[in-house]
């Protein structure tokens, strides 16, 4: 990153006092990067919820659909919360706008939190099946919106870190949701049938960690927001959980013995009443240790003797979604920082006049 | 709808009385923005929210060129492609038949979308009330056939109300009288309908450089790149599908 | 309103029957509405700004007994229907929810204010300037006729009426007070 | 002017837009300066000196508008041999009494003419200069009588070295660019730019205004300060034609109209002085001295016998005199500022204030209070809650341990005001225009107008009258204005038609030419007569401007016989044609034998030109057709005045009261005439005080704030009492943008918010820098106010102006400290330790 931080020439510009140019996002904390989180894990969920249905995974899919519903559930509490007037969110129906990823994303979010309740009201009762099935195949579509929507809701405005990062922002928040919604499921499946749930933090792990990268290394003079200041610090929070989540997730996948493929049951029906079929004895930990680094063979003595998918997937599972959230709230200060800083608005502005009124490569424009 | 109605801020008259701000509050019922000092010339309201519709910048330039005390009353742009109107979910904002950009207080829930989406930082949530508020051309007294509050207190005519092209006409003659008078500095700024955002329904005769007033130099509509956005969202989804299906794969 | 007449109002109906959902379908029957409110008041009194001595016309418009704006009063040649900061926050001059309303009341050397009726209140003044009249009296002054008191003062604003300031001078000087003074002194 | 007056600005806009170029002289660079092509920074209280220049330069080249100068002014008229200048006595002009510090002005008086008849002997002469200075009316002095007949003899040449014209040029020779860069601070360079510029726009064809208020007015040479205005404008024939003139912008709504129809001391409606027991005894008395009798003057009978008329109806006889031993009479210094210390000694026991806080918007902050405590009662009429109401309560002398509430005697009478939206009446406008106000509606609870709360005083106090000789002036006043609504307000009409005036008939009469001397006629206001003409209220008239000349006679109702531009014969040459067509205003119509033009004549319309007054002609009849000051006794326009000032007969710069500068003119520093006040509660500064103070308003608020600081929409806009101060002088003292500053002088100290601003330009004066620090007046320390502040006024001293006792407020010393101010004892030690020092 320092390497990157020299490229980037010192900004000489000016302004009103030193006044921000536009309005920094008023959205709170924890409510807003709460909600990014939310509607990451629950988008994911429902498609971790679909692949396990559709792959006959049913104690995984019931986490993950109950995991998608009850994160749209909180989400869309925390977005109602965050509204000036609460008692209005329903007009966020009155109109539906393309133009407003808002606006798209409340269609989205009625549709997927009504959709991920009902698949996931069924599966736990047992009731209305068709229905629930129905639910749950559109959970798996409105899922993947649901969790990308939210990168275009923050790209869309004029805060520059978020602006400009329109690119990799889906892709970080799609990675972040992936991994965030492995994590949770992960936390709610026996270790022996989260296998999928693993392997998709382990890539949303990856596609995060490489999407952030690469919109700090293409960002230039407006990477500084997610680097410097208390957005930076939760930015690196983010990157070593993340990495560390990963590191873990792909520990406990390496541990994890193959299950039994589940056997299709003639008529797909899901009850917690009847639980999935048990997955074969895992091996314990010092069995996986044999396999390991030596570094890891460190580990604390009261890991021995528990399952070590459990713990592993477990810490990764944690260090995953704490990584997701503080993405989230690293990229809202970001944007706040880079909202604040006239700086960031008035120069890249100022180069690209520059860049079309002239071939001087000095800023400022000769006047008419 | 009507024709295009517009201001044209001549900021070379402006002599910073603040008329138009307070003329604004008494028409639309603002309440004040708080009694802070600032420190910053005449300036204490600071800039354009949702308790400030109409706000006057004052810039001391006391140089060896030569001394100017620059003024200009900053207003709610009306843009021809608003983001503020883009994003917001609920339909709380609009556009009128005069081609303006209104909230509808009935409407608004106070999502606070189009805060961060104006790209020269003008609309804003009230803390109190909860939702956003801007100006709005005085929508119903231009519906009764009236001028603006503000462009009608003006005592220099530096605001002025009128159908947009007859504005930008006049803006014209006015930036020639200017350069013919040697006012080398002065530009108009959001009067050309190929900028970022369209044009301005709003606009400014400056004498320095928009940042100086704390505008954006070159402000652009940000769902201007919206289809940008949903395209690669639509792939980090489809990345994502594939991902799900991948952690699904059967292990080799 | 019907579950109909709902629907139809309901802007994504409107959206789907081709109205804009940035423009016409968006808008709200408060928005259809709108008027000024300026076009409801009862009468529009031709007034003058009282600040300062421009003489800046202003239109008054009142409904239901009440200032509902104040604004510049084209027709004036002096000011062309302009305002500055001060003439244009004349509304908030008049109507704004503080201004006092009641007679106060401090007695000597008391330490708060009291309540006081107007009637009672003008009766007292009455009484202290016929008092304070009689008991400073100057009949003469260094042997020279003057006929006054100097026990009695007075200091005007300069935003007081011609007909006011008239009525002062007039009433003082029958009473023989003669340090009358106002703003232009100042 | 677009700090204060931002509406009348516009015009100034519109000027120049027509290729004006506009000159803002000031200390501080505020919103005029930077819409004007140039602006001068001046340290305050040095006008003089550039005024003085420009006469110098005008008068050294023959610039002068030669034509208009010898045909309109007193330049050919010769002065007396026993005058002495300044230029002769190192700054003082002949006929000065070091023991009373008066002049007696007599030897300032034109050589005798041919008749010296009514001519008064010499000590009478003094004797009544003194007592007209003594009660701020040296403007009733002399504006007739002998000394400046219409006789006096002249040279036409203007070569004789008495010749006022002469005398001008010796007594501004040494007002050099030079002097003016050493004294004022304004580099020789921008002098000149500014001399070639007013020289350029004047004459045949182009005529220059100058546009002041109070920072002309608030000195101790304020009225100088307009002389030399005078002076510079009628030598470039700049008087009564059209875009010229010497324009008080006056800062309240009606302020002309509170001295037209004065509530002051020194003069009554219409401005006929007060009587004064010391020289006028019956009413044949009193006109005799009371003004000239030549000019429109010289029907001061006929207006003083109206006023009387109007006032005592039927009482007022020609066998009582027209109960002219009514009116009360003064015998001296009654002014503001002498009853506040009357107040402080127990002579004033009971006070009105009425729409006014003197308690932070009169100089002296701690005397208005410590007065305030020291009264019986005060009645407060205001439409917020005043600090002079307030004052027992939270006054900063309770603070400082100098007054505790319990100990305060005063009673007092809170009665809140109507708006101006609530009443009815009149305003009288800066450029003399009245204007009816329509009432919008009643006020609501307690709220009243000031007409309704006098006219219900004057009934009571009329029912608690007794039979003898002392109550009778109330006893015959007339009092029965009709009443109606739901407060029984009286009539304002029916006091504007008294103001107006009736004829013999009863009817309302046209204009003050109709007023007789003899009883028949009533006129509360003589100059106001016609605003009733024809039963119409003439001050109601609204046709809009759109639809009318830009004179705009049809809109309201300009004194006097709403006449726009006052002495607009001078727009004409001598024999009536205009100067030029470009500046064309009044003409005289051969064939119509009148005068005509797109405003009222300030002429008789039917006065040809070439009218020569008759021996022994008075009044109007004694001005010539080409004479057109018809109120000065000779027609003139005086650009030396030998009588009627109380501080010389030419302006001559003296440094203000207060002031870190010597007088490089002259030996005599300050205004040897200016009025002090040595008291305790009021002490001047001494030499430890470094730097210039200056006060002045800002745009967002008004006066003393009770109109402004209670409004949050103006509050926000200046929400801190403040100081502006240079770079330089914040790093000298140590003051921080955005921090506090402390400002010191004998009478107190403050604290403000700091600005540092380039605005404030330091000043090389005299060789050294002068640093100025600059103060607005609009806070104080409750007053129902949404912000509140140190008062500035508390800062300031008690030294007025000898004509007009208006108190220097432009420009004092003080000291600066950076930080907040001292509270309590701290506070009083602060400033005894600078008293000491």
């Amino acid at each position: 990153m320092a390497r990157e931080e020299a490229v980037v020439p010192k900004a000489e510009f000016r302004s009103y006092y030193g006044r921000p140019v536009i309005k920094a996002p008023i959205w709170h904390e924890p409510h807003m990067p709460l909600y990014l989180f939310l509607g990451g894990v629950s988008g994911a969920s429902s498609m971790l919820g679909a692949g396990a249905r559709l792959s006959g995974r049913h104690r995984l899919a019931l986490s993950a659909e109950v995991t998608a519903a009850l994160s749209a559930a909180a989400g869309a509490g925390l977005l109602v919360a965050e509204l000036g007037r609460p008692e209005r969110f329903l007009n966020m129906l009155r109109v539906f706008k393309l133009t407003s990823p808002m606006s798209v994303g409340s269609w989205i979010l009625a549709a997927h939190s009504g959709m991920t309740g009902l698949a996931a009201g069924s599966a736990v009762t047992g009731l209305l099946p068709r229905l629930g099935t129905a639910a749950f195949a559109g959970g798996g579509v409105t899922g993947p919106l649901m969790a990308t929507y939210t990168a275009v809701l923050v790209a869309d405005t004029a805060v520059p870190a978020w602006h400009e990062g329109h690119r990799e922002l889906p892709f970080l928040f799609a990675g972040s949701a992936l991994a965030s919604a492995g994590a949770a499921v992960m936390l709610a499946t026996p270790p022996g049938e989260a296998g999928p749930a693993r392997r998709a933090a382990l890539i949303g792990a990856t596609l995060e960690t490489a999407a952030g990268h690469l919109m700090e290394h293409r960002l230039g003079m407006l990477a500084e927001p997610y680097r410097e200041g208390p957005a930076g610090r939760t930015m690196r929070a983010a990157r070593l959980l993340t990495v560390t989540g990963g590191a873990l997730a792909a520990l406990a996948e390496a541990a994890a013995v193959p299950s039994p493929r589940p056997r299709r049951p003639a008529r797909a029906r899901f009850s917690p009443l009847r639980p999935a079929p048990r997955a074969a004895r895992p091996p314990s930990v010092p069995a996986v240790l044999r396999g390991m680094p030596a570094v890891l063979r460190e580990l604390p003595a009261v890991l021995r003797g528990m399952p070590a998918q459990a713990v592993l997937g477990g810490v990764s599972a944690l260090a995953l979604a704490a990584g997701a959230v503080c993405t989230r709230f690293a990229v809202l200060r970001a944007g706040r920082a880079s909202a604040e800083d006239p700086k960031y608005t008035v120069v890249p502005q100022r180069e690209r006049v520059s860049a079309r009124e002239s071939p001087d490569p000095t800023p400022g424009p000769v006047p008419r | 709808m009507a024709e295009r109605m517009g201001f044209f801020t001549d900021t070379s008259v402006c002599i910073g009385c603040k008329a138009c701000e307070v003329a604004c509050k008494e028409w639309n019922d603002v309440p004040d923005d708080g009694f802070l000092f600032r420190a910053t010339s005449y300036d204490n309201t600071g800039g354009l929210g949702a308790d400030t519709w109409r706000h006057v910048a004052f810039v001391e330039q006391f140089t060896r060129q030569g001394d100017s005390w620059l003024m200009a009353s900053d207003v709610c742009k009306h843009c021809t492609h608003a983001a503020c109107l883009d994003v917001c979910p609920t339909g709380a904002l609009f556009r009128t038949e005069f081609d303006t950009v209104v909230v509808q207080p009935d409407v608004c829930n106070g999502c606070g979308y189009c805060v961060p989406a104006c790209p020269y930082g003008v609309i804003d949530r009230r803390r109190d009330d909860g939702r956003a508020w801007k100006c709005t051309m005085c929508y119903d007294r231009l519906r009764g056939g009236l001028e603006p509050a503000c462009a009608k207190a003006c005592p220099t005519d530096s605001i002025q109300f009128g159908p947009l092209e007859e504005l930008r006409a006049r803006a014209g003659e006015r930036l020639d009288t200017l350069h013919g008078a040697g006012v080398a500095e002065a530009r108009l700024y959001g009067e050309s309908p190929a900028d970022g955002v369209g044009g301005d329904g709003a606009f400014f005769l400056l004498l320095d450089e928009p940042e100086v007033y704390g505008l954006p130099p070159d402000p652009v509509v940000t769902t201007r790149d919206l289809p940008r956005m949903w395209a690669f969202a639509g792939t980090a989804a489809l990345s994502m599908a594939a991902a799900v299906a991948l952690s699904f794969a059967r292990r080799a | 309103m019907g579950l109909g007449g709902w629907i139809a109002r309901w802007p994504v109906y409107r959206q789907l029957t081709g109205a804009d959902g940035r423009g016409a379908a968006a808008r709200s029957a408060r928005t259809d509405a709108l008027r000024p409110r300026t076009a409801e008041a009862d009468h529009v009194a031709r007034s003058v700004c009282p600040f300062c001595a421009v003489g800046c016309g202003q239109l008054v418009y009142v409904k239901d007994g009440r200032v509902t704006q104040i604004e510049g009063d084209p027709d004036s040649p002096i000011s062309r229907g302009r305002l500055c900061p001060k003439g244009s926050a004349s509304k908030q001059l008049v109507t704004r929810p503080d201004r006092p309303s009641t007679v106060l009341y401090r007695r000597p050397h008391g330490t708060e204010w009291e309540s006081l009726d107007l009637d009672t209140a003008m009766d007292m003044i009455a009484d202290r300037v016929v008092a304070t009249r009689r008991e400073t009296w100057q009949q003469t002054f260094d042997g020279m006729v003057v006929r006054r008191t100097l026990g009695i003062a007075s200091l005007g604003g300069a935003t007081l009426d011609n007909e006011e300031n008239y009525l002062m001078k007039k009433l003082y000087t029958a009473m023989g007070a003669v340090q009358i003074e106002n703003q232009a002194r100042i | 002017m677009a700090e204060c007056h931002p509406v009348g600005f516009q015009w100034v806009m519109e000027a120049k837009a027509r290729g004006a170029e506009v000159f803002h002289i000031d200390p501080r660079y505020t919103r005029t300066s930077a819409m004007a092509d140039a602006h001068l920074p001046i340290r305050a209280g040095s006008d003089i000196v550039l005024l003085g220049a420009l006469i110098h330069h005008v008068l050294a080249g023959e610039h002068d508008f030669r034509e208009y100068v010898l045909a309109y002014t007193n330049a050919a008229t010769i002065v007396s041999e026993d005058f002495r200048d300044t230029e002769d006595l190192d700054g003082l002009f002949s006929g000065f009494d070091p023991a009373t510090r008066t002049y007696d002005p007599a030897s300032w008086a034109y050589e005798a003419g041919g008749d010296v008849s009514g001519a008064m002997s010499e000590g009478e002469h003094a004797a009544q200069a003194r007592l007209h200075a003594d009660s701020a009316r040296s403007d009733q002095y002399g504006s007739g009588g002998a000394t400046a007949h219409h006789r006096a003899r002249t040279d036409p040449t203007l070569r004789h070295p008495r010749c006022v014209y002469q005398v001008l040029k010796r007594h501004f020779a040494r007002y050099t660019p030079e002097m003016v860069e050493e004294l004022c601070g304004i580099p020789r360079a921008d002098f000149r730019r500014l001399a070639e510029a007013v020289v350029a726009n004047s004459g045949r064809e182009r005529t220059t205004a100058w546009v002041y208020s109070v920072g002309w007015t608030q000195h101790t040479v304020g009225v100088q300060y307009i002389r030399a205005a005078s002076i510079l404008q009628l030598l470039l024939g700049n008087v009564g034609r059209p875009g010229g003139g010497i324009l008080a912008l006056r800062g309240h709504a009606s302020i002309q109209g509170s001295t037209d129809i004065p509530t002051l001391f020194s003069i009554l409606p219409g401005y006929l002085p007060m009587p004064d027991a010391r020289m006028h005894g019956d009413l044949d008395g009193y006109l005799a001295h009371a003004a000239g009798d030549t000019g429109f003057w010289g029907n001061k009978r006929a207006y003083m016998v109206s006023l009387l008329k109007a006032w005592w109806g039927d009482a007022a006889t020609e066998d009582n005199d027209y109960c002219f031993g009514y009116l009360p009479s003064v015998t001296g210094d009654h002014g503001t500022y002498a009853t506040v210390l009357g107040q402080i000694d127990g002579t004033v026991k009971g006070y009105f204030v009425v729409g006014e806080n003197p308690a932070i918007g009169s100089a002296g902050g701690k005397a208005q209070r410590l007065g305030l405590a020291g009264l019986e009662w005060l009645v407060v009429r205001d439409m917020t809650l005043v600090e002079t109401a307030t004052f027992w309560k939270d006054g900063p002398e309770l603070e400082t341990g100098e007054m505790r509430t319990e100990d305060i005697a005063t009673e007092v009478f809170f009665l809140p005001a109507a708006s101006h939206v609530e009443k009815e009446g009149t305003f009288t406008q800066t450029q003399r225009l009245l204007q009816w106000r329509e009432k919008a509606l009643d006020p609501t609870g307690d709220r009243r107008s000031d007409l309704w709360f006098y006219h219900h005083l004057g009934k009571r106090i009329r029912r608690r009258l007794s039979e003898d000789d002392v109550d009778r002036p109330l006893r015959d006043l007339t009092w029965d204005y009709p009443e109606s609504g739901p407060h029984d307000d009286p009539s304002a009409e029916a006091v504007l038609r008294e103001i107006n005036g009736t004829g013999p008939d009863g009817r309302a009469l046209s204009g003050y030419t109709e007023l007789r001397p003899d009883g028949s006629t009533t006129c509360g206001c003589w100059i106001y007569c016609g605003v009733y003409a024809d039963e119409v209220n003439q001050a109601a008239r609204r046709r809009p401007g759109g639809e009318q000349s830009p004179v705009a006679l049809e809109w309201g109702w300009a004194w006097p016989a709403n006449r726009r531009i006052l002495y607009n014969r001078a727009s004409a040459d001598p024999e009536g044609r205009p100067w030029s067509e470009r500046k064309a205003y009044i003409r005289w119509d051969r064939d119509q034998r009148e005068w005509t033009g797109p405003d009222v004549p300030d002429f008789e319309r039917d006065k040809p030109p070439d009218y020569r007054p008759p021996e022994g002609a008075t009044a109007q009849a004694a001005i010539g057709g080409a004479d057109p000051f018809i109120m000065q006794s000779d027609g003139k326009g005086w650009l030396y005045v030998p009588a009627g000032l109380a501080d010389g007969p030419l302006p001559a710069h003296y440094e203000p009261h207060e002031s870190p500068v010597a007088n490089s003119l002259y030996g005599t520093r300050a205004n040897p005439a200016r009025r002090e006040y040595r008291r305790p509660e009021t002490p001047y500064n001494s030499a430890r005080f470094p730097y210039v103070i200056t006060t002045y308003r800002l745009t967002e608020h008004h006066t003393a704030g009770g109109m402004s600081r209670t409004l949050p929409y103006l509050a926000e806009l200046q929400p801190e009492m403040f100081c502006e101060v240079s770079p330089e002088l914040a790093a000298e003292v140590g003051l921080v943008n955005g921090g506090w500053a402390t400002i010191v002088t004998s009478r107190s100290a403050i604290e403000a918010r700091v600005l540092v601003s380039p605005r404030i330009r330091p000043l090389r004066v005299q060789g050294r820098t002068i640093h100025q620090v600059g103060v607005p007046y609009h806070w104080g320390w409750a007053g129902g106010g949404v912000v509140t502040g140190d008062a500035a006024n508390d800062l300031m001293p008690i030294v007025l102006d000898p004509n007009v006792y208006i108190q220097e407020s432009k420009a004092a010393t003080c000291d600066l400290l950076p930080g907040r101010r001292p509270h309590g004892r701290a506070l009083l030690d602060l400033i005894e330790e600078y008293r000491r020092g």
